[in-house]
């Protein structure tokens, strides 16, 4: 039973890794603002859900996993909270959308 | 693994001393001592790591030491406004001055 | 003991009840130094007598407690921080243009004070981190309250005073990682000259320096000293920076081994004559009449750096009497001259040298204060500053192969007298003196003369003074 | 497994040196504090991974926290060429002064090196000797017995520095900055959000005694709590003038001092904590310790001028 278990924690530990690898590409290749928030909200929280499964499998005790529930609930909240004020608040780069082909050498594109 | 956080501790250290000295901006010199600090820390609480358990003594000597960086920081961050406001105003009246080579 | 402790909880306690209670009154401060004086002086009698006291704090056995040791050099600091404290805050309570009236003058100074006494008193490495951050901070703090253009020098102040910290830190740390102690007394018998020792003293005496404004890293100190209002820039450069001095008095003479000491001892001691000659010319061109004194201070510091230097250098004991003279004498003379310099900066209305044409016949007490302590810090004879100075030149024209070092002395000694002089005759110049803008303030004047007659005073009692320091810091 | 420990080790530190660098020298100054807040982070991590956690807390909730809204709040004030990029980063003056630094820089590295690898077998004394009094202490945390029993002397100056850092901002005199209008969903979230950084607080604090945690990762959680709650304009201003705000502030340092002196009297020693009462004593001092440090750190973060003085 319990190998069963193993097996089954490292698979959705490598889906959480790759959820998270998913986002950040999302991150740094999408043209526009919002289109960026998008993948990272979307694919960290799941990604993070991944981890606190494949986590939770090989906790010992009920303790540990309630935290890293709350823990998952807590992000899951803080950051579409983020998300929205970021939208919100946050400017389109001029040089954002337009081209479909974002340049070389990109940053963080987030202004105040 | 006590020596890999040892030699990055050291060398957060010089990289903090080296951006202090380069850096002309208020702001960039606080974030060299923040990292200065932090590489100093390192170095602490990697030697705490040597021995069968880790060391308290080390462990509540950096927590002492990270509240005294946190409010030297607060305080050189407040101090630092009105010095970069007057600095600006002066580097406008000098830039209008004397013409850009 | 007991004693020691009282004088330094006293201003701490006084800074706590003056900031809940907001009250501006300087007579808190004044009645609170002198109780902390008395206690001093207390302290100081039984460790005349008794010896040095040691007291672990909390009662746990020595490496793994902090632990107060109570010498006779630290008593007699507590003594004189106290009377220097009591004087200034007299002088910030009764002068008209102390700048320091609706401020928070009163805590910050009182907190510098509890400072100072935990650091003389202290007697473990990481504790002397955290009073030198703490005094770092509130002599940034004190620098600050005079306005928005001592903003600039004040933030130049706590990077370099924070980066010197880290340094002092870092040295800590890698001592505590060779040898797992931290307690000084304890230390000093473990340590050998290995490269890690080595480093350790490297990088605190790199940072102590930096913070003592040693020379080849003292240019942060006369923008904030300058800029500072009377009374704090009196605070800074009588105690302030001698906090850091003292710990690399303790550092190289008794924690480090005497191979490492004999290399160092020279290098300090260059340093200290450099300081001489580049702080007394800058001193000599400064404009300003608190640049000016700044300066001397970087340059006054240079006799203390040297005396420590050759004490390391030839294991000689007298040395210790010399430093520990020359920094109660700078303290007395600096404060006089810090105070009459104020007086007559806020009284004729400038800041330039040349402002204090004429000052002997329009503000004579100030002038004749500012005199006599420059007397003191150029060492003539009948002063501290000359028993300092004779202490040293004793040792030094002994045996002719040490007669560079004491050229070294006398070229400090004229450069000091040179910019000393350049203010007293300007003052006799009374071709057309600058008008004071309103009566002087006579009172504030005498109480600057006051510190100049007790340097003056210490020669009075030089014999029993230097039997007695020779016999105790050996 | 060390092979896999090892790795990772190495990933972590070459992440911060690379995150250091960013901070350090990125053309624009508003990239520089984000990745300074990113590096805060990854070393909360690094405390972790060597076994500190008290570290990590307080690294967290100070260091890549309340830092980083200081400094972005700095950016926000200052003016708007201040983020500009720096064109002529290696101008000619710089290039001298980089490559004059970056000697001076290899050479100390070396020397570093050299005394840095002769600390690996070390002595280790104190530690052991702590663990043999443990009990004496009246708390079971060792981290928090060396903190507020055996150096406690340490702790008390350090609350002392937190206070002047409050005093020298208080001297400083800025313009009034405006909070933007509060936002309904953060408002929203602020109200579920506290109760929380409330409960996390107290338990912090609570949970000091045996397991990490204690006054100072308490009381800046409980800062994050009303640092949010103040920039949603839900709680009042918290001014200066006020004598509870002051005796808060004061109060941390003034139950220490009263404590140390009640038991000097009583054994005789200056911050001697008869055994008996060591624990309530020590708890007596870190509740006092968390709310002054909380009130500090607020209105370091968000103290307005009118709030700070007179």
């Amino acid at each position: 039973m319990s190998e069963y278990l193993h097996f089954f924690s490292w698979l959705t530990l490598c889906g959480g890794v790759f959820f998270f690898i998913a986002g950040t590409t999302g991150l740094l290749r999408f043209p526009n603002m919002s289109a960026r928030l998008h993948a990272v909200t979307k694919a960290d929280t799941a990604g993070l859900g991944l981890i606190v499964l494949g986590l939770s499998l090989r906790a010992d005790g009920w303790q540990p996993v309630l935290m890293m529930v709350l823990i998952w609930l807590l992000l899951m909240a803080s950051s579409a909270t983020a998300c929205q004020l970021l939208a919100r608040y946050g400017h389109e780069e001029p040089d954002d959308t337009t081209r479909d082909q974002p340049r070389a050498g990109k940053q963080i594109h987030e202004r105040r | 693994m006590t020596l890999t956080y040892l030699a990055t501790g050291a060398v957060l250290w010089l990289l903090g001393l080296h951006a202090l000295l380069v850096q002309r901006q208020v702001l960039r010199q606080i974030i060299a001592i923040n990292v200065m600090g932090s590489g100093v820390f390192m170095v602490m609480v990697a030697l705490a790591t040597r021995g069968t358990s880790t060391d308290p003594i080390l462990h509540a000597l950096v927590v002492t030491g990270l509240v005294v960086a946190v409010s030297a920081t607060a305080f050189a961050l407040r101090l630092a406004l009105p010095v970069i406001k007057a600095s600006r105003s002066s580097a406008k009246s000098s830039r209008a001055v004397e013409p850009k080579l | 003991m007991n004693y020691a402790v009282i004088s330094l909880l006293i201003p701490l306690l006084t800074a706590l009840m003056l900031l809940v209670t907001r009250s501006r009154n300087g007579w808190w401060v004044i009645g609170s130094s002198t109780l902390s004086l008395s206690s001093a002086a207390v302290a100081l009698q039984s460790v005349m007598h008794g010896g040095s006291q040691w007291l672990n704090l909390g009662d746990w056995e020595s490496p793994l407690a902090i632990r107060f040791h109570l010498m006779p050099v630290s008593a007699l600091l507590l003594v004189f921080t106290a009377l220097i404290h009591l004087l200034v805050s007299i002088y910030a309570e009764r002068s008209r243009h102390s700048q320091t009236k609706r401020t928070d003058f009163w805590p910050l100074a009182s907190l510098l004070h509890a400072g100072l006494a935990a650091l003389w008193l202290s007697n473990d490495l990481f504790n002397w981190y955290v009073t030198l951050e703490l005094l770092g901070l509130v002599s940034v703090a004190l620098v600050t309250i005079s306005g928005p253009k001592a903003y600039g020098p004040a933030l130049r102040y706590l990077l370099l005073s924070l980066a010197a910290s880290l340094f002092y830190l870092l040295g800590v740390a890698v001592l505590y990682g060779r040898y797992g102690v931290l307690d000084l007394a304890v230390l000093a018998e473990l340590t050998d000259a290995g490269p890690t020792t080595r480093l350790a003293l490297v990088l605190m005496t790199l940072g102590l320096m930096l913070k003592a404004a040693c020379w080849p890293l003292h240019l942060w100190l006369p923008p904030a000293h300058a800029s500072a209002p009377t009374a704090v820039s009196a605070l800074l450069s009588a105690l302030v920076v001698k906090g850091p001095l003292f710990i690399l008095w303790m550092l190289w003479s008794r924690v480090a081994p005497s191979e490492l000491a004999v290399q160092a001892g020279p290098l300090l001691a260059l340093a200290g004559i450099m300081a001489l000659i580049f702080g007394g010319w800058s001193a000599l061109r400064a404009p300003y009449i608190k640049t000016l004194v700044a300066y001397s201070t970087v340059a006054q510091l240079g006799y203390a750096l040297l005396a420590l230097g050759l004490l390391l250098y030839w294991q000689k004991p007298e040395l210790h009497v010399a430093l520990w003279l020359f920094v109660l004498a700078h303290g007395l003379a600096k404060v006089s001259m810090f105070l009459a310099a104020g007086e007559m900066q806020g009284a004729l209305g400038s800041k330039r040298v040349r402002g204090l044409k004429g000052a002997t016949q329009t503000m004579p007490v100030a002038m004749f204060a500012f005199a006599v302590a420059g007397g003191s810090l150029i060492g003539l004879p009948p002063s501290g500053g000359f028993l300092a100075k004779w202490v040293l030149l004793r040792e030094l024209l002994l045996q002719p192969v040490h007669w560079p070092w004491a050229a070294g002395v006398l070229l400090g000694t004229l450069i000091s007298a040179a910019y000393v002089f350049r203010v007293v005759t300007l003052a006799f110049d009374r071709a057309n003196p600058t008008r004071p803008s309103y009566d002087p303030d006579r009172f504030a004047q005498w109480l600057a003369l006051l510190p100049a007659i007790l340097v003056w005073g210490m020669a009075l009692i030089s014999r029993p003074l230097i039997e007695w320091l020779t016999g105790v810091t050996a | 497994m060390s092979g896999v420990e090892s790795v990772f080790d190495f990933a972590l530190a070459g992440l911060l040196l690379m995150l250091a660098i960013g901070a350090l020298h990125a053309p624009r100054l508003y990239v520089c504090v984000m990745l300074f807040i990113a590096f805060g982070l990854v070393l909360a991590l690094t405390w972790a991974r060597l076994g500190a956690p008290d570290l990590a807390l307080a690294e967290a909730a100070i260091g890549a926290g309340l830092t980083g809204v200081l400094m972005l709040g700095m950016l926000a004030r200052s003016p708007q060429e201040v983020m500009e990029v720096s064109r002529r980063v290696l101008s000619r003056g710089n290039l001298a002064v980089w490559a004059l630094s970056g000697l001076v820089l290899v050479m100390l590295s070396q020397v570093l090196w050299r005394g840095v690898s002769g600390l690996l077998d070390g002595p280790v004394l104190l530690p052991d000797m702590a663990a043999h009094h443990q009990e004496q202490t009246g708390v079971d945390h060792p981290v928090t017995a060396v903190l507020l029993n055996y150096r406690a002397w340490d702790t008390l100056l350090e609350l002392v520095v937190l206070l002047l850092a409050l005093l020298g901002v208080r001297q400083v005199r800025l313009s009034r900055e405006r909070f933007p209008a509060p936002w309904p969903l953060l408002l929203a979230w602020t109200r579920v959000l506290v109760p929380l950084t409330v409960l996390v607080g107290g338990y912090v604090l609570w949970r000091g005694a045996f397991a990490p945690g204690g006054a100072f990762q308490a009381g800046a959680v409980l800062a994050a709590g009303a640092v949010a709650l103040r920039l949603c304009q839900v709680l009042p201003p918290i001014r200066w003038q006020q004598l509870w705000v002051r005796a808060l502030i004061v109060g941390g340092l003034m139950i220490f001092l009263l404590v140390g002196l009640v038991s000097a009297g009583w054994r005789g020693g200056w911050l001697a904590y008869p055994s008996a009462w060591a624990g309530t004593m020590i708890l007596l001092i870190e509740v006092a310790a968390a709310l002054s440090i909380a009130t500090i750190l607020t209105l370091l973060v968000v103290g307005e001028d009118e709030e700070l003085w007179p």
